[in-house]
């Protein structure tokens, strides 16, 4: 039925996916076709897929409109597989608190807060977020070197929306 | 019209308004908590924001938050659905600082409405039968006796600054009456620091009655007939259907009328409704009035063939009541509305968690309105209903059946739900006859437990 | 009113009848095929039967069977819903036969209506309009001339025994007539044995227009207005509605009375469905009868609010219209219905399989009759609808808007379906406008290519 | 069906996902398909639960209907156990090809046409089910010992309702 090599890959393989804490995994290559679903909580399943429904839907939000971009991928493919990345190298995101618009420097025409490659420290001004007319300064959470803008100025950013990753000290 | 709606809510009505929305052409902006990431109002919104963590303190009752993703979404108006900050004056106003349209009345009336004696003191100038009552507090035993001789034992004694039946007594007679106003006035001061004590018509056996009304911004209001809501559990409505079987065809033309000239006095706009509480000879009186759009609103849909959603949105957008009703409103069929709550059928307790299995009812004169489905979650930080299923028939005997029959077929796995409470109630003789008050589930459960 | 009624059919319709009954108290046994062990009319009848194998011919088609079935479990009646059973006359007569009540009309009305020129002369007979014709077998080249001039140009000539468009065609003046008899008889010779012609007036763009009827046991005929079915494709309905565009009041109501002149001369009893096509000038053929309820029953219910089923379960139990129906008819606002086929949305293709996710819309105006659930198998034996889509509306815009935003809602994973195919039809500006005949499908497919 | 060495690897396998919390496992393979599925709590996205569902409907059937069993249990649970033993026993079903009412003698009062412990020969009519009053006469299609009588005489019996259990020669 299956050799021991194969076995032995496929504990490899599972043991991969619980360390990454994988509830499904489904591989269609050539003439290899493997699925595996986890049982218990983690192993949820999505039921509805959202990017089909949205299709299906025929309401895809307008490409260009920032605001849009962020209902049509709050939790989106290609950001997640950055972010997958990065959480191997262990980066820090600073995430927005509050819902408003994105700036990286205190006024127009203005050098920015932080550069990549600046090192910051805990407490340390990196961006502003306006809200309501308030400019509301997002400071640093840990100290280490920004890696990473997320965020573009002047763009509408949502609670909890990464703004920085910072290789952490 | 507008061009752009955000929909500060969660859930079925975020999900009603973003329908009524689309079928008006106007774009959504759905807002939503990290715990709703998965929730309908987000995926059929045209565009979604996150304002915050679960709590909706942080989220659905932030002000700055909803206000600040408004802006940055470039909406023209907010809709706020019910409840959160439906009827919050102060939102409303900063809506009108941030040139966004609140779909609601103006903030002075919302204001004036939602403190109890102003409403009543104009509610009474407007001549609309208000519960009788002692205009205030009480002086001393001797009042009290004066009082309860004007507005007819039996009447409630309740602690200004009262609450959770502290400070409360229902007295029959005269006799009765001088100790239980001092018993209850110390009782208040001990419990408030506050003795002061009011009193009211106690009625016994109320039927809870409400009317629904529309009214523009140009001083146009129109009355939509009643909704009985008297199956209540601790205040909380489970079914409601219009016609009321208690309001004749006279008494809501003179109501209506009543109301209509009340709400043009104080400038009334939006939809509305008026709450009463009818007495065991048929009298009515008004107790509240809610500014918003009600949970209950769908049987009236269902019997006039108005959608009050899509009203609301014409009026904010300044049309003419005229212009969105052409027709006499014209009672049809009867409707009843079961709340279908994510809590377990007897204890009542929240059952939040995955549904594994959803299947809906559909059929000839089945409504569901919800935002769940199959493999959605319900999370425990907001209200429990999660779907509302409305039936409407030639005749509530039909509307009954069909909603017997619905209640078979709809089935939620995973979280408890009161389906088979309902279940119940539909097959209680009382219920059917349709005689019954705000205190029939009380009696419900005793003779289930009999039973 | 029956006891016990069985149910021979399956899927949505099947639902439908189990759910009518339901709600007037009567007890429902389904019969099922081993491929539809699993399926809703099975889980939500009192009692279920199964019946034979997957192959309708030896389960839903197989009368012992049925018969049986509806022995052993000792029903009053049975009610054949639409396609298999429903227009068998044969089977209405063994149902009497055997002592049980067939919900439908007399055999012999059912056999008079399926044969297409008794139906043609019962019609003309009481003055209802048909398409003119040859009135029968056309001797010759000559005869043939003489028929057209009659008949007026242009004109179809027909295979008496003809079928899949052999030995047909369209002649548009008297030059091109005669070689073209010669062609289509010898074809017809060539492919069926026999050259035998007839010949009906071609009409180059048809409207499909059909009359609802309702009529009891004691003579009475009742018209509840028409539907509009031009969407087809290959003679397949896919968008109903009513009311039409194209019927004023007037015609309406002069139809509805001969109309029912035609089907009280009859003696016809049961809901029942007369179709016409409607000329460019508006004018209006009969063509044939129906004589059970049809799949788009459904819009014709939502803009009178008259349930067609349990009319025909009480017009079955002997009941008279006049108790059925107490109010004018009256026909309100506007309905839609789209077919939501198991079918490639281009390919058309059936796609039968397991559905995985299935998100119903709600909300107002909104009706959906199925027999599918999230985890249910489209079975590859059967027709592909799994669902009905009804949207009504205060008028045809709305009704559309509604659609638009139901069919948005309406998610159905794991197999195809025509709901994207439905999308680009309601975005379409002709089909908006209310400019279409039953070529409508293929000039829009046509326009999809080019596009 | 499966070798022994099959059967040992399958049962290896089998430990290997259960020791690693795996509810659901597809394999596609060249000419090797595998597909395996845990019951139990965490296993059973079932979606409706039929039993469930027929209880919330209301409408159980009432007892003592042997119609109404036929529809409460098309797939019941006990009968599916029994089922499962006699499996083991390899004993041949006689299927009921017609709906009707099962008799298992040729008229009342008479002696059965076959009792418990009977040899049958093929072609060996076994019982009556009557269908439109027509009595019609269900043969063995194996010969063998009748071990079980599984319906009742006078029963109504669906289509595909098994009838009669046998013990092939």
């Amino acid at each position: 039925m299956m050799d021991r090599n194969k076995l032995e890959e496929l504990r490899e393989l599972v043991d991969f996916l619980k360390a990454n804490g994988i509830a499904e995994f489904d591989l269609d290559q050539d003439d290899l076709k493997v699925r595996i679903k986890f049982a218990g909580e983690a192993a949820a399943p999505t039921g509805i897929d959202f990017a089909q429904l949205s299709r299906l839907m025929g309401s895809a939000p307008a490409a260009g409109s920032g605001v849009a971009a962020i209902g049509a991928a709050p939790s989106g493919g290609s950001a997640a597989s950055e972010l997958a990345a990065e959480m191997e190298e262990k980066l820090h995101e600073v995430k927005s608190p509050i819902v408003g618009t994105f700036y990286e420097s205190p006024s127009p025409g203005a050098p920015p807060f932080v550069k990549i490659g600046d090192q910051v420290e805990v407490g340390q001004v990196l961006c502003i977020v306006e809200a309501m007319k308030l400019m509301n300064e997002i400071e640093a959470d840990v100290a280490g070197e920004v890696v990473k803008r997320i965020a573009a100025s002047g763009q509408p950013v949502e609670y909890g929306q990464p703004l920085f990753a910072i290789r952490a000290r | 019209m507008f061009r752009k709606v955000l929909i500060a809510n969660r859930g079925e009505i975020a999900l009603r308004v973003i329908s009524a929305c689309k079928e008006m052409g106007i774009r959504t902006v759905a807002v939503y908590s990290e715990a709703d990431r998965n929730s309908l109002h987000v995926r059929f919104a045209d565009e979604a924001i996150c304002i915050g963590p679960p709590r909706s303190a942080d989220s659905y009752l932030n002000v700055p938050a909803v206000i600040s993703a408004a802006e940055i979404a470039d909406v023209d108006a907010i809709h706020p659905g019910y409840g959160l900050l439906s009827e919050n004056a102060n939102f409303a106003e900063v809506c009108r600082a941030s040139n966004i349209k609140f779909i609601g009345p103006p903030p002075e009336v919302t204001r004036m409405m939602g403190e109890k004696s102003t409403a009543r003191q104009t509610m009474k100038k407007a001549k609309v039968p208000i519960l009788p009552g002692s205009d205030g507090v009480i002086a001393d035993e001797k009042e009290a006796l004066e009082w309860a001789k004007d507005v007819g034992y039996p009447v409630i004694l309740k602690a200004v600054a009262g609450g959770g039946g502290r400070g409360m007594r229902i007295c029959r007679n005269a006799e009765e009456l001088p100790s239980m106003y001092q018993q209850a006035s110390t009782e208040a001061a001990n419990a408030f620091g506050n003795g002061d004590m009011y009193m009211e018509k106690f009625i016994e056996r109320p039927r809870h009655i409400e009317f629904q009304v529309l009214a523009d911004e140009h001083g146009n209001v129109m009355s939509l007939g009643e909704r009985e809501c008297s199956i209540q559990r601790r205040h909380q409505k489970l079914i409601e259907e219009a016609p009321s079987l208690m309001v004749t065809p006279k008494l809501r033309d003179e109501l209506g009328k009543t109301i209509k000239k009340a709400l043009e006095n104080i400038g009334y706009w939006n939809a509305g409704t008026i709450e009463f509480l009818m007495d065991e000879d048929g009298k009515i009186y008004f107790i509240e009035m809610n500014t918003r759009i009600q949970v209950e609103h769908c049987v009236t849909e269902m019997v006039t063939g108005i959608d009050l959603v899509k009203a609301q949105l014409r009026i904010a957008a300044g049309e003419k009541l005229s212009s969105i009703i052409t027709k006499p409103v014209e009672i049809r069929g009867h409707a009843i509305e079961c709340r279908i709550n994510a809590e377990h059928p007897e204890k009542f307790t929240p059952s939040a968690g995955k549904i594994t299995a959803f299947n809906l009812p559909g059929g000839n004169g089945v409504r569901v309105d919800t935002a769940q489905y199959a493999e959605g979650v319900v999370p425990p930080y907001y209200d429990s209903l999660i779907a509302k299923l409305i039936c409407h028939g030639a005749d509530r005997e039909e509307a009954m059946n069909k909603m017997q029959r619905a209640l078979s077929q709809f089935v939620v796995q995973g979280i408890h739900t009161t389906i088979p409470l309902h279940q119940k109630i539909f097959a209680d003789a009382e219920f059917r006859r349709g005689e019954f008050d705000t205190k029939f589930m009380e009696r419900f459960f005793e003779r289930q437990k009999e039973g």
